[in-house]
């Protein structure tokens, strides 16, 4: 009985990391229609602005905003110097498809060895700052531990905020038309270069909190090819792809999906199937909804 | 409308005279570049594999590396159990690697773009897992695939290396003429009318589902042809020679080349193979500290991953034919 | 006061599209742009809302000059542009494609109130609100976009084709809608219009390109009664 | 005289490696090559051996094997190596051996990074040698401990599901280990978020009383770390591979803590060990030639393969020749000085070096002692002999470390 | 009133979207050789009946006839070959394609070599037989001289006689036009008219346009639908005058 609880318990944290990354991938994807690779980059560079804080000031709760902003300044730049000549350059057409995730993925390499240049190839740790001991429950020990449960709270807060900000607010009008169609929202007088630049912005931020959360809560460590960074990038974006691309509701519940069906996949059935679990998850989630468990109806084709 | 014969034709002759250029190439360079070449000629039909696939046919795979995956591993397995002669354990590469892409492209024929840039990505991180849960595929330090010594009628200085590179660069002509052909065929014509108007092609009695699952198998069969090149170099399979890096530098090759024409093709399997160690010697000729001679090649690579896309996003071939037309 | 346009030179490669166009639309009036397919006519208006770089010439609108603008900046100023061909946002619904219109105006009130004017000129759209926008028919979008356009209630208007597609009631009363724009809300409108005949009865002023140039331009009522305009581009 | 081997001079020796630099397998690893070059140039800068300097050109194959083969052929074919040293992970080094013909070419591959028993067989790779004990040995040595110390108590094992577990579950078998409960995972699933987890909760359902951890160190943080969030503590046995403290400390504060009292294998001394003469030097050359780095396992790996590449070298002679260099160490390997606590197992039949390990226990620092302050050395085969405590006597150190 | 020899005819046809009901038990028959003209105000369901005999739309119910046979609805890509060939609203020509590719795709059906011989460059003949087929079809509409320019290059009223060329080229026995009109110039409206009344020899032809001139000068018949009923129908003439077409679409100016 507690096993059943302590999976249940471990899917849902897990998916509440995934959901992180998969939050930065929708918010980038709603607002220019980019996949972006580099988020998992950014988020780990905005770590380390979050790592020299914490050596500075020795406290992870300055860290965090720093971390966040950080994210924020770094997406916007990233925005401003590349992805707007990369949307003049390559639009349309069958290349259109493909170049922004091959610029995303040529960035992730950049941001990587910037770091490896700057804090070198070692791991660095970022300490916990909440306590990772699991409550207790009688003699039992959940698998929830404080800083876990303030990781999940953290991610509710974000998506509800940022949920509220596109369906609620005019610059979630403004992010949402802007991506589907600059020219025309451009022509109703969204200043499209700003509210892209401001979802790169937000994606950066969300990107950095992810960072902070998921190092703190995982092994601590920190270094250029993190493989929890890797994983957690793919993972995300698997979780994003399940959720819906178009949905931060949907990335939380493709990430809520993907970490409960993991977490019972590997306690129950085998340990080592965790890959290729997360491929046939999604094969059939998208074989039932090709859009993603949120999507939208198609519009008409003619 | 006799060019269109003298087309194919031309066409032939090309691929005969650029063969024996190379065959004459094959003896003029040392070994090492003799290596990088077979690589280049795998390289080639990697990418033009995603070629046909996303710039044809408009269908995005990040995880084109699983697919040669299965090729090699295809290879492998007929060449260890059956004994099978080397160009059948290449056919049988390209067969079982297209049925698994006919399997794969049903579902992906249903996906718009990013789904299926995910489902692909998915599968890129999880196939090369599998071979550690069966006993025949030889878990992590993989399979032998060993294509045995050149005849002996080719002389004892003939290199095992040239070797390699007379079997993948006449695989990779072969193959490259096959979908040159088919490319200008009504088939590629299909792809493309499919990718830009699907409801127009529709109305013009195009089955899309069936031509983007026909495409997706062409272009895993292509995919496994260079799985089975590629384990031919370095005489093994395992999962980790195909790990998600080489997917992606996969369709970082397409874009180098021009993801819609086949003809930049080399230039994207020679950057491939060249900008690494271009890196590394300038790297080591700077001689810099740990962290620069760490980072430095990975910089350059990126960097000029990114300088393509913003500045030459259709390929160099492309940007010089609109060039000489202004 | 007025729109002024003076040598303007628009290139599309090598293309010239655009020849020395020089032409004046006095504030307030309807000025109905025609001419045949190709003569530049979406060109002009595209330059003029920002959307194109002309290669020389000039461009004002009021003390606004047209030519160094941004289009969202120049919708701040008062110029809206309703492109060719069912200008909408397909992924977005009816609403919210309706309120992207004022969204630079940031004032909720104002944005309702013409929201409420606006569907009482296109009811149709009233009925569609929280669908999607490429649900709608051909004529139905092209009824949207309009809508949008007037949302950022602007000064000057440029129409491309804004009757494509709509059944000839809808027309009718689109064309007197405009034409009421002009007097009501004292919005200058440059109107490209293939239905030349439809276009110059409601207009004050008329101006033909052909090829580039301004072949003839002048009274509306004067451009009917000109045989070769007649011949040449009313069709009979 | 005849010509000069490939990669010598009169003055220069030079030796090329492959290794993940970058990339998920790079973190630890790649402070081998460094640790490799303090070595080196330690040497170089006290005469060089037999009057030549070594040099070590390095290339970043990522951990990919086509990487691998691709550099390899760079430092053979480019460079003009003398011969390759200590790549990483089987499917590499195999893919080098095969690829790159090292045995028709008669290329030394010295002292690769892996324990994979297939690197035994002198007919399949006569040119490769690899230095540590092979996966099997490991098992079988725990075997044994847990004959003599836990007999009849239920045992668990993490292990990761490729050769490198598939060896170690071979190892347990012959030492006829039942386990009550055995949990894969696959390689790089440790990184996932919450797999990690389930182990733990998988553990607490079956309740061993030893729990055996075979895997990567970054597999061993992630299964202490959340045993110490589920309060969950067994008799941990940590596997040679996974068991580097400072990788682990680098993970988390609270671990080598959590480590204390745990079992673990090496056949090296303890990185910590400052009173063993080898281990005193190594981080004397460290301070110096390798500025910054932290001593830890892995610079003791490299630092070791240096040391024992200068053993095989000198003992080679001045006429420095391929095939001299591998006669030299299947035939005199015996008496090379290194700090190894296990007899080298090489011969004209064998290429495994190391055969065996000592078991001690985690301190609260982290570091690994052995108990009763006496390294006491198992020795045995990767085949089915037994397990028997060593009689070993290791050479002593030549003064001051150097070749002569 | 039904004829059992009409080339086309639907019944009963019912397509709700949600709450919408677009289509309410529409009848329609197009005679062999006969010009028949669907109008009727924006949004009144006259893409969607398209669409639905297109197979793009699945009807909630209603019966198919072709050539007095009943028939299931088709799906899309089974048009040609019942010999069916459509032009969409928004032209739809495939941008990066050649004017004589464009063409070309519409010739499909007459294509035969195979995957196989296509990679051994063995189709020459095949694709030779294709090209004149396309090119006879480009001269109907004046068009050859376009052959070889990418389909994106077009002006307007060129992209429409392409799209005329490539629902031609497949030969088919009924055509349906989309506003083949709209945005077309007058001369290039004449020239449109002239062309489908010259198809008539060979083919039927069904038209939803909203310029009247081409409506009333080429149509013999005409269907009016008014939010998804049809409201009238018959003779072009009669229609025209009909008070309840004139209330719900034509209005009474001239505009
Ligand atoms: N983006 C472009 N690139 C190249 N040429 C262009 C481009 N846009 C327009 N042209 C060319 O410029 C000329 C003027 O085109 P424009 O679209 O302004 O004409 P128009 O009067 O609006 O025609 P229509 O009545 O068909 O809408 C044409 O020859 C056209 O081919
Ligand atoms: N997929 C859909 N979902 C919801 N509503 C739809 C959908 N498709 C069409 N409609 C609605 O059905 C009605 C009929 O649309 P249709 O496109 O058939 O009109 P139409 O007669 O072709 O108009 P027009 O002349 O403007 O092109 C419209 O009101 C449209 O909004
Ligand atoms: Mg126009
Ligand atoms: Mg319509």
């Amino acid at each position: 009985m507690i096993q059943i609880l302590n999976t249940v318990l471990i899917g849902i944290t897990a998916g509440s990391i995934y959901s992180l990354m998969a939050i930065a991938m929708v918010l980038v994807w709603r607002s220019t229609r980019v996949v972006n690779f580099a988020q998992a980059g950014m988020a780990l560079l905005s770590t380390y602005f979050g790592y020299e804080v914490i050596q500075i000031s020795g406290s992870y709760w300055i860290a965090l905003p720093v971390a966040m902003i950080g994210g924020a300044v770094v997406a916007s730049i990233i925005e401003l110097v590349i992805m707007r000549l990369l949307l003049k350059h390559s639009s349309q057409g069958a290349i259109a498809s493909i170049t922004p995730i091959i610029a995303t993925l040529g960035l992730l390499g950049l941001i990587k060895s910037v770091i490896g240049y700057f804090w070198g190839n070692q791991d660095r740790t970022i300490v916990s700052p909440l306590s990772n001991v699991g409550f207790t429950f009688g003699t039992n020990t959940l698998a929830i531990s404080p800083m876990k449960l303030f990781i999940i709270i953290a991610i509710l807060v974000l998506v509800l905020s940022l949920t509220f900000i596109f369906q609620r607010t005019n610059l979630g009008l403004a992010l949402r038309a802007s991506a589907y169609s600059p020219e025309i929202s451009r022509l109703a007088g969204i200043k499209v270069d700003l509210v892209r630049t401001i979802g790169w912005a937000l994606a950066g931020a969300a990107g950095g909190v992810a960072g902070m959360l998921q190092t703190a809560n995982g092994t601590g460590t920190l270094s250029p090819d993190s493989l929890e960074f890797s994983l957690l990038l793919a993972f995300g974006f698997i979780a994003a792809v399940i959720g819906g691309l178009d949905s931060l509701i949907g990335a939380v519940l493709g990430a809520l999906v993907l970490g409960l069906v993991l977490a019972f996949v590997l306690t129950y059935v085998g340990g080592s199937l965790v890959f290729i679990t997360a491929f046939v998850l999604l094969l059939i989630i998208l074989l039932i909804r090709p859009g993603g468990i949120i999507s939208q109806k198609a519009g008409r084709r003619a | 409308m006799h060019k269109l014969k003298s087309n194919n034709l031309l066409r032939l002759i090309g691929f005969v005279v650029f063969g024996f250029f190379l065959f004459y190439l094959s003896n003029a360079i040392d070994e090492l570049r003799v290596y990088q070449g077979a690589t280049v000629a795998m390289y080639v039909v990697a990418i033009s594999s995603i070629i046909l696939l996303t710039g044809y046919s408009g269908q995005v795979s990040l995880g084109h590396g699983a697919l040669l995956a299965v090729g090699g591993y295809g290879a492998a397995l007929l060449r260890n159990n059956l004994h099978a002669p080397v160009w059948l354990s290449f056919a049988g590469a390209v067969l079982v690697a297209a049925l698994f892409g006919s399997l794969l492209g049903v579902t992906a024929a249903r996906l718009s773009g990013p789904y299926l840039a995910g489902t692909t990505l998915a599968l890129a991180v999880g196939l090369p897992s599998i071979a550690n849960q069966f006993k025949f595929l030889g878990g992590e330090q993989g399979l032998i695939f060993d294509i045995g010594l050149p005849p002996a009628s080719l002389g004892e200085t003939f290199s095992q290396y040239k070797w390699f590179f007379w079997i993948a660069a006449l695989t990779a002509l072969i193959a490259m003429w096959w979908l040159q052909n088919l490319l200008r065929s009504r088939y590629g014509r299909t792809w493309r009318a499919v990718r830009t108007q699907s409801v127009a092609a529709e109305l013009a009695g195009i089955n899309t589902a069936r031509s983007k699952v026909l495409a997706f198998t062409v272009s895993a069969g292509l995919a496994g042809l260079a799985g089975a090149l590629l384990s031919m170099t370095i005489s093994t399979v395992s999962p980790s020679a195909f790990p998600l890096s080489l997917s992606f530098a996969l369709a970082t090759g397409a874009v180098l080349s021009g993801v819609t024409t086949l003809g930049g093709v080399m230039i994207g399997a020679v950057t491939l193979v060249a900008i690494p160690e271009i890196a590394d010697a300038f790297t080591q000729r700077i001689g810099a500290s740990e962290n620069v001679t760490a980072n430095l090649p990975g910089l350059m690579v990126s960097g000029l991953l990114i300088v393509v896309v913003l500045f030459v996003p259709n390929g160099p071939v492309e940007q010089f034919r609109n060039r000489r037309k202004k | 006061m007025s729109l002024i346009i003076e040598n303007l030179t628009v290139e599309h490669g090598a293309i010239r599209a655009l020849n020395n166009v020089s032409f004046t639309v006095k504030k307030g009036q309807l000025a109905a742009l025609i001419g045949a397919n190709g003569a530049g006519k979406t060109t002009l208006l595209r330059t003029l809302s920002g959307l194109n770089k002309p290669t020389h010439g000039k461009a004002h609108w009021c003390e606004t000059n047209l030519l160094h603008g941004k289009p969202e900046m120049l919708v701040r100023h008062g110029v809206s542009h309703v492109s060719e061909g069912k200008s909408v946002i397909p992924e977005l619904t009816v609403e919210e494609n309706l309120e992207i219109g004022a969204l630079w105006r940031s004032n909720k009130k104002e944005m309702q109130e013409s929201k409420k004017t606006i569907l009482e000129l296109f009811p149709r759209l009233g009925e569609r609100l929280a669908q999607r926008a490429d649900t709608l028919s051909g004529g139905e979008r092209q009824m949207l976009a309009l809508g949008r356009s007037l949302m950022s209630k602007p000064e000057l208007l440029l129409l491309d084709e804004p009757s494509l597609g709509l059944a000839p009631l809808v027309i009718e009363q689109i064309f007197q809608s405009i034409k009421e724009l002009t007097k009501s809300m004292g919005i200058t409108i440059l109107l490209v219009e293939q239905n030349a005949m439809g276009a110059l009865k409601i207009a004050d002023v008329g101006i033909v390109l052909n090829l580039g140039t301004v072949a003839i331009s002048g009274e509306a009522q004067s451009l009917i009664a000109d045989p070769a305009v007649r011949a040449a581009y009313l069709g009979y | 005289a005849q010509a000069a081997e490939q990669g010598v001079t009169g003055s220069t020796i030079k030796l090329g490696i492959t290794i993940p630099m970058t990339g998920i397998a790079s973190p630890g690893y790649n402070k081998i090559p460094g640790a490799m070059k303090a070595y080196f140039n330690y040497v170089n800068a006290n005469g060089g051996v037999n009057g030549r300097k070594i040099t070590l050109v390095v290339k970043d194959d990522q951990y990919i094997p086509t990487l691998a083969v691709a550099k390899a052929n760079e430092l053979i074919l480019k460079d003009k190596v003398f011969a390759l040293i200590g790549t990483l992970g089987t499917a590499s080094t195999k893919a080098i051996s095969r690829s790159a013909q090292l045995s028709a070419r008669g290329i030394p591959a010295l002292f690769v990074n892996t324990g994979f028993s297939g690197f035994a067989d002198k007919k399949a790779y006569p040119t490769s040698f690899s230095l540590l004990p092979s996966y099997q040995m490991e098992a079988k040595v725990i075997g044994k401990y847990l004959d003599d110390n836990y007999a009849g108590k239920k045992i668990g094992l993490i292990y990761q599901d490729d050769d490198f577990g598939v060896d170690a579950l071979n190892g347990f078998k012959q030492a006829g280990i039942n386990f009550a409960v055995k949990i894969p995972y696959a390689s790089g699933s440790q990184g996932v978020a919450g797999v990690a987890g389930t182990w733990i909760t998988k553990l607490q359902a079956a309740a061993p009383d030893v729990v055996i951890l075979f895997g990567v160190s970054s597999a061993t943080a992630a299964a202490l770390g959340n045993a110490y969030a589920y309060k969950y503590s067994p008799k941990w046995i940590l596997g040679s591979v996974g068991g580097d403290a400072t990788t682990i400390a680098a993970a988390k504060k609270e671990l080598p803590y959590f480590m204390a009292g745990a079992k673990g294998l090496s056949f090296a001394p303890a990185p910590t060990d400052s009173s063993d003469e080898y281990i005193k030097m190594f981080m004397d050359v460290n301070a110096t030639y390798n500025k910054g780095v932290t001593f830890d396992n892995n610079v003791v790996a490299g630092m070791t393969s240096a040391f024992l590449a200068v053993q095989a070298i000198k003992s080679a002679g001045v006429n420095l020749t391929r095939k001299g260099l591998i006669a030299a160490i299947e035939k005199n390997s015996a008496s090379f000085a290194n700090p190894g606590l296990t007899p080298l197992g090489y011969s004209a039949t064998s290429h495994v070096g190391a055969t065996g390990y000592w078991i001690g226990t985690y301190d609260a620092t982290g570091a690994l002692k052995p108990d009763g302050g006496k390294y006491t050395v198992y020795t045995t085969d990767s085949g089915t002999g037994a397990v028997v405590l060593s009689t070993y006597k290791r050479p002593a150190m030549p003064a001051k470390g150097l070749p002569n | 009133m039904s004829t059992n020899n009409a080339a086309l005819r639907v019944e009963g046809v019912n397509i709700s979207f949600g709450g919408l009901r677009a289509l309410n038990d529409v009848y329609l028959e197009i005679g062999k050789n006969e010009v028949v003209g669907l109008i009727g105000p924006n949004g009144a369901g006259k893409t969607t009946l398209f669409n639905a005999l297109c197979g793009l739309v699945k009807p909630d119910s209603g019966t198919f006839f072709l050539d007095g046979h009943e028939h299931d609805f088709p799906r899309t890509d089974q048009l040609v070959d019942l010999g069916i060939a459509r032009t969409l609203q928004g032209v739809g020509l495939f941008g990066d394609l050649t004017v004589l590719e464009n063409v070309m795709i519409g010739a499909q059906k007459f294509a035969k070599s195979g995957l196989i011989s296509a990679c051994f460059g063995k189709n020459t003949k095949d694709e030779k037989a294709l090209i004149e087929r396309s090119m006879h079809y480009l001269e109907n509409v004046y068009a050859t001289g376009l052959a070889h320019r990418r389909a994106d290059t077009l002006s307007y009223p060129d992209t429409k006689r392409v799209a005329i060329a490539r629902a031609l080229v497949s030969e088919p026995k009924i055509l349906m036009l989309d506003e083949p009109a709209g945005g077309l110039g007058p001369q290039d409206i004449e020239w449109m008219n002239a062309l489908i009344r010259n198809l008539t020899a060979q083919m039927s032809v069904l038209i939803v346009e909203h310029h009247m001139d081409v409506v009333m000068t080429v149509c013999s018949k005409l269907y009016v639908l008014n939010f998804g009923e049809v409201i009238a129908s018959g003779n072009a003439e009669k229609v025209r005058r009909d008070p309840a077409v004139i209330a719900a679409y034509l209005g009474t100016g001239d505009a």
